[in-house]
This record gives C-alpha cells, structure tokens and sequence, in this order.
C-alpha cells in the first residue's frame, strides 16, 4: 500500500519537474519514481499505526494559514528587534522546557518546526516528550506552548 | 501587475536587510538564530512569490510549469529552513554554549 | 553578462578566498569554503555557463564539503604552524610567485582577445556544434551533445577517473581487520549524539524527492542542464543525507558494500559496453547511430539521443556508487562500522 | 523591468557581504555555519533573479531546486559535526591575526 501511495506522489512530482508529456518521458518517469519508491517508499512512509492519510492531509492544509500568519507575525518581530536602536533593553532570553501530550513523530515534528516558525521561540531539542524550547523574552517564554499544540492535536491525533 | 512584483520584493529585500542587521547587532548566539532563522523564511516566500507572479505574464502550459517549479522550491525552503535552524542551535546547545543574560549575577544555571 | 552583478559576485569571492586561506581552524575554512563553492556557481550561472554551474551547486553543497567535514571529523581541526623566522624561504615563494605570473602575464599577449569571434576554435569548430548538433542528433542542449557524442571517448576515461580515485580511497581507507583502530587525538570528546527526531523526519521525507530530482536530472539532461554526473551526485548525496541523520548502517542496510563495488563496476561496464556495442554492429567505438539496428522504432539521429542517455546513465550510477563509498569510508576509517 | 532585478541582486549581493561578516569573524564556528546557510538561501534566489533577467528561468530553475534541497545538507553535516565533538572553540584556534600570536 505504502508503495503505491509513494508511487503516486513520486510520479506527481516527476510531471511537475518533466514538463514533457509525450511517451519516451512519461515511461522515463514511471521507470524512475518506480525505482525511487523501491528503495525508500518505508522510509517516507514510516508510520506504526495506519491512519486516514488524506484527511490528516486536509486538516493539515487547513492549519497552513494561520502557520502563515504565525510566520508573517513572527519576521515582524524579528525586524522589530533588530531595528530597534535599544535592542537589548527588549529581549531577555530564557530557555524554558515543557512537557507535550502529541505521540506520534510527525504531529512533534509539526510542532517543533511550528514553535520555531511563531515569534519569539526556537525548538533546541525534543527527547521523547520534553521541548526545550528557547525564547526570546519573557512573554514568548510565557505563551508556550499555546494554541499550536491543541490544533496540532485535532490535526493529526483525533480520529 | 508589476507594481505588485516591485511592492513585494521590496518587502523582502526589506525583511532581508533586517535580518542581516539582527545576524550583526544581536548579542549572542541563540538570539542571532533568531534573526537568521525565521527572517529568511518568510523573506524568501515573499520573494519568490514576486518571481512567480512577474514570470506569469501569459499563461500558458511552459509558465504554469515554472512557477510551480518556483513554488515547489518555497516548499522546499519552508520545510527545510526551520529544520537547519533547529540543527545549528541543537548544535550549539549540545557544545555548551551560555545564552546571554541581561542581568548575569541574577541567572544561576 | 551584467556587470554589475558579476562586479559584486567577484568582490565577494575573492574575500571568501582570502578568509579560507586566513582562518586557521580546519572546520571554519570548510565552512567558508562551502560559502565560496555557493559564490562560483553564482558566478557561472551568471556569465551562462549553466552546465557547470550546475556541476558546482551539485558537488560543492552536496558532496565536497561533506567530505571535508568527514574528513576534519575523523582527524583534526589543527593547523599545524610553522614558527616564523624562515624570512627567507617566504621572500623566495614570494619571488617565484611574482616571476611566475610575470611570465604568465607576458604570455597572456599571444592569446587572442577574450571571447573574440575571430579565434580559430570559434571560427570553425563552434559554428559546427552551434548549428548542426540539433540537427546530427537532436538534442537541443548542445553541451550534452558535445560532451557525451562528440567527445564520448574522452568523457569515458574522465568516468574512468572517477572510478580510479574511488578505488584509491578504498584501498588507502579500507581495512578488513578489527584490531587496527587508530583512536582519536586527546582533546575530542565524541559522543553518539543525540537521535534527533525532527532532523530524522524531514530528512527521510526529502530523500525520495532529492532521489527524484537526481532521476529527473538525469533523464532530461539532453533538454536542461545537468546530466549524468550531476544526477549521479545528487543521488549520492541523497544517501550522504539519510546516513548523516541516521547512521551509516543505514545506507549500508539499503546498499551493501558488495553491491555498492559492483554498481561501480557496472556504471563504468555500461559506458564501455555501448561503446562495444556499437563496435559489434560494426561502426567506430561510441558511434550510436547505428543502435538504431538494435533499438526498437528509431531512426539513425534519435538513436544517438538514446545513446547518449543510456551512458549518461552509466555515468550516473558509477558516480552515485563511488560517492557513497569515499563518504563511508572516510567517515568510518575504513571499518564501515559506525558514523 | 531588468534594472529593477538587476538592482535587487546588486542588494541582495550587498546584504551578502554582511553575511559574510558574519561567517568570516565568527566568533564560534557555528556562527559561521549560521551565515554560510544564510548565504545559501540568498544564492537560492540570486539564482532565479539572474535566471529572471536573462528571460530563461526554465534553465536556471533546475540549479535553484538543487540547491533547495542540498543546501540543507551541508548545514545539517556541519551541525552533527558539533552534536558529536562538544567543543567549539578549543584553545589555539581562531585568525592568523598579529595580535594573536601564538
């Protein structure tokens, strides 16, 4: 199952790239994101429990615009700080640690990458559940971990 | 249409600067991080995302392709940026290095 | 060509030169190292030259300075300095140096004018390949023609040297027995490191796409930029990837040394073998028309597109296995155990 | 429309040079890989900028994507280089400067 699923996305990735639609090529891609998905479909696919991919897939495209605005809030900031002439009046750095309730790697995952996407916070590292996540100031510090981690949860753990 | 392209690469080229000048005047390393992770990201969103829109004058099969090609390298850079953030600060956590303090004799590690 | 950019790019490189050859930590020289590699191929791809900037942004950030990493890894960040007091061995280099670029500068006279029309390559050699490679073969991108068609013979031997410095690693590098470790010097604490889940993620979720993209690469070089060596490297980096984030047991699970040796060989095997075959069927070495008596619905011109990719393939997995070694055995001393 | 591009390349290559302040005088090791991936992102775009000028972007995309995803790797060597060693700045090391002799 796995391999088709890798198949279909390698071959969707193929067209993107190829641009050239007559036979020789089209057979070239098939050959090739055959072989791709031979040697590594239970790499890119590794997941213990069988789940509904597609709507997780949904659900997570429906989180991607407020990841967004995370984002565009969180260069602010980041300009803010850096052009602010007392600069270090401003931040106050702490590295605080909390603990998670996600399981599986790729909702830990989404929400590492998320914390260092928002502003203020970037993940140093995750062991098992535990983030160590440095902030910027104390404010950043005290929002950890949020809304994210709720929303990571409906996204990827509730079936 | 081209007002739109220069609005945004202006953006990010403004976001750029602020990054360099925060990878410059922030005081140390994991605030540098800061800067350098996450200015980068959404600067080069935005301004590949000019590039599509400025290479997408007529639409037909040969653009389409490559502003998708450009898309996919904004995916690319999305998932891949925050990810070198996390490995160069685990990085130097793991080596030992001391954040900077504001007030030093308060912080007792 | 424009100006402006190839000003700043240049100003920009010779800094970074500079600062290699300045900074005494071997690490922090093969980082900036990577910063100048990134600088050249924006170099090239601005003056045009895509098929070698592409060669550049392939080996430079995907392989090289991997291996400079492997290599300072496995043995020291130290420079070791020489006291000053040879005054006089530096006022000689310097002297020899000098009269070195003299000569050069003088010789430089004879040369025709940069990029002049009028020199005899450009006069009737290039026209040829500008104007008929199309036609003779019918790929469009001409330095791929001109490469693998035109020049197949000499692009077999530089395969060929590739496949030589794998093998020279590997009988340097390589030991079979156990009890020959040489251990670290003193002031390295090594740890396993930490399994980092976030790092092990999205690297095995971009393997398959990076694998893909040596395969497009690969497959398309007669229309883009890029080719057999390129793909081939990017493959290999692909692995370098997962066996960084993993472990090289990994890759060594996927690919064992065994077959990574025989892909070696085969990569080499199918350059030659095509050659041989066209050979058989009774024209020159390497000349492909004639595969159209073998290949099915062919004419004589696009059997040679199909040619040159059946050895841009060769090419491809004979790069891609002897990447994968040299970075396993440097990063492992040989022993293929750990890293 | 071109010497608006070429403008933002010239820019990008200045904020570059600032960069490379950065990666050049460190302090630590890992303050040069942080502005050495930096600098990989910009090269990047300066890659589709340039390809944008010379009105074949269709060539140059290739490049661009290659280093999207190589880019990381690099970084991602250098970083386990430090995960796995734990010392960044060992005594001896640092710049040919007079003031520093050793």
């Amino acid at each position: 199952m796995r391999y088709i699923y890798t198949f279909l996305i390698m071959f969707g990735f193929w067209i993107l790239l190829s641009g050239k639609f007559d036979l020789f090529h089209l057979t070239l891609g098939v050959i090739s994101s055959g072989l791709v998905s031979l040697i590594s479909a239970d790499l890119f696919m590794y997941d213990p429990q069988s789940r509904n991919h597609l709507t997780t897939g949904v659900r997570f495209l429906l989180y991607l615009p407020w990841l967004l605005f995370q984002i565009v809030l969180s260069t602010l900031h980041v300009t803010f700080l850096a052009l602010h002439p007392k600069m270090k009046e401003q931040i106050d750095p702490t590295i605080v640690t909390f603990k998670t309730n996600l399981k599986t790697d790729i909702a830990k995952v989404a929400l590492a990458n998320s914390i260092t996407l928002t502003p203020g916070t970037i993940t140093i590292r995750v062991e098992d559940q535990v983030f160590y996540v440095h902030a910027i100031s104390r404010k950043a510090a005290a929002g950890l971990p949020g809304e994210m981690e709720e929303r990571l949860a409906k996204v990827f753990e509730s079936d | 249409m081209d007002i739109v392209v220069i609005v945004l690469t202006v953006i990010a080229l403004l976001f750029f600067f602020a990054t360099t000048v925060g990878l410059l005047r922030f005081p140390d390393f994991y605030s540098r991080m800061h800067a350098a992770g996450k200015g980068d990201t959404l600067s080069s969103l935005v301004i590949l995302l000019a590039l599509v829109l400025y290479n997408f004058h007529e639409i037909n099969l040969a653009n389409l392709l490559v502003a998708m090609k450009i898309l996919l390298i904004a995916v690319f850079i999305f998932m891949a940026s925050p990810t070198a953030t996390h490995a160069i600060i685990d990085a130097g956590y793991e080596s030992g290095i001391k954040p900077w303090a504001k007030n030093p004799e308060e912080e007792s590690p | 060509m424009i100006w402006q950019l190839d000003l700043s790019i240049l100003t920009l490189i010779v800094i970074c030169a500079f600062a290699t050859i300045m900074v005494k930590d071997l690490l922090s020289a093969a980082i900036i190292f990577g910063a100048y590699s990134f600088l050249m191929c924006l170099l090239w791809t601005e003056m045009g030259a895509v098929d070698v900037a592409f060669t550049e942004a392939s080996v430079g950030a995907g392989v090289s300075t991997v291996l400079f990493f492997a290599a300072v890894h496995q043995t020291t960040r130290r420079v070791r300095t020489r006291k000053s007091g040879r005054m006089l061995a530096k006022v000689f280099a310097l002297m020899a140096a000098l009269l070195t670029g003299l000569v050069l500068i003088i010789a430089e006279t004879d040369f025709p004018g940069f990029a002049s029309p009028f020199t005899p390559a450009s006069l009737h050699l290039s026209p040829y390949y500008i104007t008929q490679s199309l036609h003779d073969t019918n790929v469009p991108n001409i330095v791929t023609s001109v490469l693998a068609d035109y020049r197949g013979f000499d692009t077999m031997f530089e395969t060929a040297v590739i496949f030589t410095a794998g093998l020279a690693v590997i009988a340097i590098l390589r030991r079979y027995k156990r009890d020959d470790r040489c251990d670290l010097p003193e002031p390295y604490v090594i740890s396993e490191g930490y399994p980092d889940t976030i790092i092990r993620f999205i690297a095995r979720q971009l393997a398959p796409f990076i694998q893909l993209f040596a395969l497009y690469v690969v497959a398309h070089g007669h229309h883009s930029p890029g080719g057999g060596f390129q793909g081939g490297v990017i493959l290999g980096a692909s692995f370098i990837l997962l066996a960084i984030s993993y472990d090289s047991r990994m890759i060594i699970g996927i690919m064992s040394e065994r077959l990574n040796i025989l892909l070696g060989n085969i990569g080499v095997l199918i350059y030659a073998g095509i050659g041989f075959l066209c050979l058989l069927l009774g024209a020159n070495f390497l000349d492909y028309s004639v595969l159209s008596k073998v290949l099915p619905a062919t004419d004589k011109i696009m059997a040679r597109s199909h040619g040159m990719l059946g050895i841009e393939i060769g090419v491809a997995i004979a790069v891609m296995a002897i990447v994968i070694s040299i970075y396993l055995n440097i990063i492992s001393h040989g022993k293929y155990d750990k890293g | 429309m071109d010497s608006f591009f070429i403008g933002t390349g010239v820019a990008l290559c200045l904020l570059m040079l600032l960069t490379l302040h950065r990666a050049i005088h460190g302090p630590t090791a890992i303050d040069r890989i942080m502005g050495v991936n930096v600098i990989g992102t910009k090269t990047t775009i300066l890659l589709v900028i340039i390809g944008t000028i010379y009105h074949r972007v269709d060539m140059f995309i290739d490049i661009a994507l290659a280093y999207a995803l190589l880019n990381f790797i690099v970084t991602i060597a250098a970083s386990r280089y430090f995960q796995q060693h734990k010392n960044l700045n060992p005594k001896g090391y640092g710049y040919r400067f007079p003031a520093e002799d050793d």
